[in-house]
């Protein structure tokens, strides 16, 4: 290594990019990206530590407005991404990012096997309820009922339900910000990259040019948060009953943690007893080899 | 050529053992330094069916399956009634007295060799599957083998039931013993050596492979006929160090890897068809950030579905179109087994000298089925050459911003690995400039996305000098120049020999690269050639028509195949022979007797109350 | 084109409404008979950024939209200061004087506008969108036109609100009278005429022209370009009776378009690239099948995510290669905004005829950008023609059992609409007898899995017949051919018309049919031109590649762009040039001073403090 | 119509095909497919007017061995297919059937959504907890630290739960079956398919030559019946709470009903209020030709 690095107090300057996003003004997605700054800060991660993988989207922007490694993958598919990127190199911190459309969307999928997995990944999901990027078309965390672009005469369909999902998969972090709350959503996150495995933030971050139902106002007189209200995160079915509660009352905090969590994926899998992948030789022994040969003499 | 070699076929039933009676004769004889090239036809029913195995057996390593049985060992009626009509002069038939008969005349000159079972092995009233290793047993003696191997193989099956080791070892002795009181041995004996043999799938040797030429992460969701490289290494992770995952499909196979290749670490991933069509999109990012990937696609019989226990070599578009828009990749075809060994290693250094994907382009008929490989062969050092990857070790930070995609004139730009220090980037599927920052969010940027563009292009100016170009097999001037790619090289060296033999004077060239192509080699071979006939495995001619696309180059003649078995050397010979009297297209069809399959619904047949509900009103 | 032609640019930030400026005066010229032809250049971001819209405006139907600006409307600074170098003597540019001020001296004999609009509407105040209407009013004035139309468009468009109306009509009136007062008119004066034009995209073309051609199922996942299919069809499906879904990802699209298809519907779904590498697995099941289904693809520049906002053609490669094996496909490409409008019908009727997937690769230029259409072409009856669909209505039951996959001559076999009597069947994605019964889970079966592959390759010997072969435009003989494929038709044709102007003598072809391939009519073609110029919006070549693999026919030049802007008639022309002189390939670049973008870290500018993080240590 | 066919009583045989199931002897399937003969009977459906849809797999083989309109199309997309068919012609009845690697892998999101969806779709999963077709790996059903071809260490990842998936997902039919229990079984299918809008039936169905643990003897020591002991099918928490039991005691039987289901899509899809698509005339009239073109002048 060319230069040596005095370690030091990481700050939220650390983070900042020069490249300053391109958000619409007021967009809710520039209050998670500070909250993250902050928590990156808090947790005092060298930006070189950390891996950002995103999706495609306007809140898949982001790994492009933060100091660190970052990868801008394709839409739905950041968590795989992630997941790759971290057996490989399971020293690093890596953070997924997106929106609504490309987690429970097109993603989906890979959203419930990644906690079904647990990965050691923290994913947060710029929950706007509307595809933003694309100008305006209904999301599956759209109301029903609600007129968009691809929905004249009202969404057809039920609402996804992120918190129920990642509670019957097995998540053991699950927890929801609102980015118009962002020393809330800071500690979220600092606890979710702190917790050993999966974990999920999902965030309202309105969508202030697409979506003119679900905005700042609307939240900010609907949510409360679960750490006033005495709830405790380590009861599934307490966790299960406020997942389903959506309406006049939307919960925001930490819903459910596993009090024993199992270990992450990483921490267990066969092939990576012997190290970081990376940082292993590549290749195998002559002794490997002519063993492996030998199976079929 | 000038050792002698026996076909063996084994047929029965799926349960009948006949892989494992298979698998038993075949490492009975590597052990006696013959080599072995097998070829299972069977269907995709997990029980009950038909599997037809053939082995080919000879102390000179014969290069495919060849064309003709010389005995087969019956499990069942259905076997005996299917194959005995292909056997010719001088060959037999094995089979189980006590439980089978032959219901037809056997062709002139063939030996029927009943085996009274019960008589010769006490253990078969319990285990009737005994009876395959009697039948093996008999086989080792008609073929002019030993015992020994025989009996050490079986000792190294059963290695942990000492009992059931000493049965088998007995059954096979009077199989043998049996034999050689009773039976004429083949007319073609083979000679022991003393060359050391693995008999391996292609699948095992790909897998192997890559994890000798540094292969870290491997990633696969199972699709027949690939799964077989998953479960090779699933087997071996622990030991080597490799971090192995089955995931939810193949997407997240692909965008697993290359987030793993994005790493550092090298990345490869295995699927057939259809699970690459669902690769397509990320094979596009790999190529568009830059991240050297290696996905190997084992291809079967299409369209579709299709028919994933046949083989066909009609997936060469897919690979050339997959993914929208142009951006640098890499196509290779494996031409044998042990090619199927060595092309990993080139895969990689390719995708990391290039940080690009490699699609390599295996097929069911040589990744499924057993050959022998030279044990010398594998025991190797691959060269790893992983292109100009900044690590840690060799990270210089002259102060200077970092850019990932820098314009260079090679348009290879030095590729950090994530987690050094000084050397942040974001690696981005939208056009991006030489640091990362997205072009895409720009008004527009005509020059700096041109640029961009022809910098990724430029990379692949180089590739051929990295691998070698393909080179005429076979005497220079011949009449005949067949062309192939892939798979079909050892049934092609073969069909060339018989050719001359039979004073149709031929040559060969077998295509390895596909993209980019050899243009200029090749057309310097074949534009020499009198006459061109291109062979492969598919419908359209896939491979005839790239040939045209990238040369111009057009043949004078083409042998396909598309019914789901492969080629054998007859089939060659017989489509050359109709070419040279004048036809331009041959579609050969493989006709044995033992293929006669009887339709569920018979439509060449019988229809009546059989077909599916239709015929019923409703 | 004895007509006079003016174009005009609107230049703005992202919420400065420049598209409804652009809309407001291209529907207001049209209804004074003139037509349009309009392309913006614009960028991914929601706000502020910069678009810029240019619109041709003649009484005779412009085909491009040229390639130089007469007149600009400058919404923002940073358009005045971008493209006032642009215009040339006799130009002007109109813009707020309120707000704006030219910074650069304007080339010679380029007149300055400034509009005093706080005078000229009081509602400017509370409104600075009225800037807009203002600068329409005085741009009618100045190319010739009346006030009428622009009222009448501005009534429909507030209709919903009387008093906006009225402040818009005496803004926009006060425009008009202050440039007939203050400014020079344009040179170049449009004569009104009395055709009846609408305008519209060509996704709205493509979407209109598919639902008056019996699509009854539209499924999508929102996709640029493609969206404003799924848009159009949204807004459309209550009245008109289709059932439109907006669904979770291209795969669901895909397949559920072809399970509509399957029952019986006209079936079409839409994406770009990315999508349709997701949608390449079932495409192949559609195949194999026999289910129509029509899938529009709209390229954008590539590869992978790309430049979402630009245009390209370089997604040829993926459509032919779209899922593994061999099966029949047909891919058109419409070669203008109109045949956008007929090119659905024509893709149901040979999808219904064929039973097979149909691959419309359409591209961003002409499916973003609004075009002037005839609305005689758009009210007209389309033919269907719903090949062999065995219907209650029409269904003839013999007794005999029902074949979905008959092997019949021209191998279309009579297609069962589901839940007809006497009809079942199962289709299956895996190689099935002509009954539908699985082949590939019997043991082997060359014969018959042969006779299938060969009923389905060969219903596509009579494609050709439906499609009319493509026609050279221009004079036999000339020097020189000039070779496009898809949306570059409208440039071309005026790039040719310019060469001769210039002595060049030149003619051209167009193909819109790419798979199957007109073979014999464009060699015949072909063959008899002196010298063959092939252009094309991408990278590689990807058509010349096609054209050579389908005919051997190698071009003497090739002009290729790749930029994400698209070719103008000068683009052609220099080029052409540059291969008169001697060059085989000519890429092109889009050059206008207004192009250029400052970058966010200016790669090619300063760097200091700019760049990611890279140039901090960490 | 060529021939008019009297109205009469289907009885199992109707359905019965001529095309034998090629499933290994003792394969669970078979009793799937006879509860499925008895079910269709039992509704009195003429076969002309069932469609059943599958992707790939042993299980998905299932449309070859009934008689029906079948499909059997790509592996994990049977329900998109389903989905689409149903939409073009709402006269028929659709019924999904596949695996557990079919529906609740690769096809997973699909799963989801059509349950939000609320497509009028039976959907009947023969889970064997193992990928019986490719012969023996890991599935999201099998239980951590199974032993499978892929997982010679133990699989280290959280099974995944249908119920639990299905509840938070706002389906409106969720059930468990046995093919052991095929009685029991085929009222589930009965009660299913008579439900307007999506139904899950997921059935264990033992893979007897891949899956040595979940045998019919692991099941039948573990299975009980919910109708047995009380359950209220149209409690949701309750329900939830009987998604979350396994181990020594599993529930088969209805899990939920939701006693006041929302009308299924096709019923609210604007398109099709003008009646079922494959009726309808092609193309559209003069006036509404004039009308849409009229919008752009
Ligand atoms: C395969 C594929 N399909 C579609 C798209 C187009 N697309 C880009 S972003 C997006 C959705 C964005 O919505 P969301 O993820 O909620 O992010 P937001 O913009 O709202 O932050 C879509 C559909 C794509 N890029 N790739
Ligand atoms: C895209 C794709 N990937 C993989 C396969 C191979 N494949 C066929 S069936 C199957 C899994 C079968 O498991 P399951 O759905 O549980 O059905 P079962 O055989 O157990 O009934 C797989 C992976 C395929 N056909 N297509
Ligand atoms: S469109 Fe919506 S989500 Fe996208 S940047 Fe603007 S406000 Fe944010
Ligand atoms: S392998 Fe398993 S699932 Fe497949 S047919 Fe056999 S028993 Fe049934
Ligand atoms: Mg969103
Ligand atoms: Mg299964």
């Amino acid at each position: 290594m060319a230069t040596a690095v005095a370690p030091k107090k990481m700050a939220m300057k650390d983070f900042k990019p020069e490249v300053p996003p391109d958000w619409c003004p007021g967009c809710g997605d520039f209050g998670v990206l500070n909250a993250l700054f902050q928590a990156c800060a808090e947790i005092d991660l060298p930006p070189r530590d950390l891996l950002v993988v995103s999706g495609i989207g306007c809140s898949s922007n982001l790994p492009g407005f933060i100091r660190a490694y970052g990868v801008h993958s394709l839409h739905g598919r950041a968590l795989p991404f992630a997941t790759g990127a971290k057996l490989a190199n399971h020293g690093m911190t890596v953070i997924a990012t997106g929106g609504d459309g490309d987690g429970y969307g097109i993603g989906l999928n890979h959203f419930i096997q990644a906690m079904r997995r647990n990965i050691d990944v923290t994913y947060i999901v710029m929950n706007n309820e509307i595809y933003g990027l694309t100008t305006g078309q209904v999301s599956p965390t759209s109301e029903t009922g609600m007129k968009t672009k691809t929905t004249p005469h009202g969404n057809l369909e039920q609402m996804l339900n992120p918190m129920a999902l990642a509670l019957a998969s097995g998540c053991g972090y699950v927890a929801r910000g609102f980015s118009g709350q962002p020393k809330h959503l800071m500690k979220l996150y600092v606890d979710g990259i702190r917790h050993r495995g999966f974990a999920l933030i999902d965030v309202f971050s309105p969508c202030v040019t697409f979506n003119k139902v679900q905005t700042y106002e609307w939240f900010r007189e609907r949510v409360y948060k679960l750490e006033e209200t005495g709830h405790d995160p380590t009861n599934f079915k307490g966790a299960m009953d406020r997942a389903l509660e959506w309406g006049e009352k939307i919960p925001i905090g930490l819903l459910y943690r596993n009090p024993s969590p199992p270990p992450s994926l990483h921490e267990q899998d066969p092939g990576l007893q012997s190290g970081v992948l990376v940082h292993l030789p590549l290749g195998v022994s002559g002794e490997q080899r002519r063993k492996c040969i030998g199976e079929f003499t | 050529m000038n050792q002698p070699d026996v076909t063996i076929g084994i047929g029965g039933a799926a349960g009948d053992g006949v892989a494992s009676a298979g698998n038993t004769l075949a490492v009975s004889v590597a052990r006696q330094g013959q080599a072995v090239f097998a070829y299972n036809s069977y269907q995709s029913v997990i029980r009950g069916g038909h599997s037809w195995l053939r082995l080919r057996i000879s102390a000179k390593k014969p290069l495919n399956h060849g064309d003709q049985v010389d005995a087969v060992i019956a499990l069942n009626q259905d076997t005996l009634d299917r194959h005995l009509q292909e056997l010719q002069a001088g060959g037999l038939v094995l089979y189980n007295s006590a439980k089978l008969k032959p219901r037809y005349e056997p062709p002139k000159g063939v030996q029927l060799c009943p085996l009274p079972v019960p008589q010769l092995t006490p253990a078969y009233e319990k285990l009737p599957v005994m009876q395959n290793t009697v039948a093996v047993g008999a086989a080792m003696h008609l073929m002019g083998l030993d015992f020994e191997g025989l009996a050490s193989v079986l000792e190294s099956t059963f290695a942990k039931k000492p009992q059931v080791v000493k049965v088998n070892v007995e059954a096979a002795k009077a199989g043998f013993d049996y034999a050689a009181a009773h039976f004429q041995p083949l007319p073609k004996q083979l000679q022991k050596t003393s060359r050391k043999w693995a008999l391996m799938t292609g699948n095992e040797l790909m897998a192997m492979g890559a994890a000798f030429a540094g292969c870290k992460f491997y990633c696969a969701y199972p699709m027949s006929p690939a799964t077989h490289i998953l479960e090779w290494f699933a087997g071996h992770a622990k030991e080597l160090g490799i971090c192995v995952r089955q995931v939810e499909d193949e997407i997240s196979v692909v965008n697993m890897s290359i987030g793993a290749g994005h790493m550092g670490v090298r990345s490869m991933c295995a699927t057939s068809g259809g699970g690459l069509a669902l690769m397509t999109e990320a094979i596009g990012m790999a190529g568009m950030i830059e991240t050297p990937v290696v996905v190997v696609n084992v291809m079967r019989a299409g369209p579709s579905t299709g028919v994933p226990t046949k083989t066909e070599q009609a997936d060469l578009n897919q690979a050339f179109g997959a993914s929208q828009g142009d951006f640098p990749r890499i196509v290779i075809a494996p031409l044998s087994m042990h090619d199927c060994f060595r092309t990993p290693a080139l895969a990689f250094n390719l995708a990391e000298r290039y940080q690009c994907p490699v699609i390599i382009l295996a097929d069911l008929l040589m990744c499924e089925d057993n050959e022998t490989v030279d044990t010398s062969l594998l025991d190797v050092d691959f060269t790893i050459d992983r292109g100009e990857l900044m690590t840690e070790a060799n990270a210089q930070f002259d102060g200077k911003p970092y850019l990932r995609y820098e314009d260079t004139p090679s348009g290879i730009s030095p590729r950090a690995m994530p987690g050094l220090p000084n050397h942040l980037y974001v690696s981005g599927t939208d056009e991006h400039d030489e640091d990362g920052v997205l072009l895409s969010d720009v008004f527009t940027d005509p020059v700096r996305r041109k640029k961009m563009v022809d910098k990724r292009a430029r990379k692949m100016d180089t590739v051929l000098d990295h691998v070698p170009a393909p080179t005429l097999e076979g005497a220079v001037g011949a009449e005949l120049t067949l062309v192939g790619w892939g798979s079909t090289w050892g049934v092609l060296v073969e069909a060339v020999e018989r050719l001359n033999q039979e004073g149709i004077s031929a040559n060969h060239l077998q295509i390895n690269l596909l993209v980019p192509f050899h243009v200029k080699a090749v057309t310097d071979i074949l534009s020499r050639s009198k006459n061109i006939v291109i062979v492969e495995n598919n419908f359209s001619g896939q491979f005839a028509r790239h040939l045209r696309a990238e040369t111009g180059l057009v043949a004078r003649g083409h042998i396909r195949k598309y019914d789901g078995e492969p080629f054998e050397p007859k089939h060659i010979v017989a489509g050359v022979k109709e070419i040279l009297a004048g036809k331009d297209l041959v579609n050969v069809l493989s006709t044995e007797p033992g293929w006669r399959t009887d339709h569920p619904t018979g439509t060449s047949g019988d229809w009546a109350g059989r077909l599916v509900g239709a015929a019923r009103s409703v």
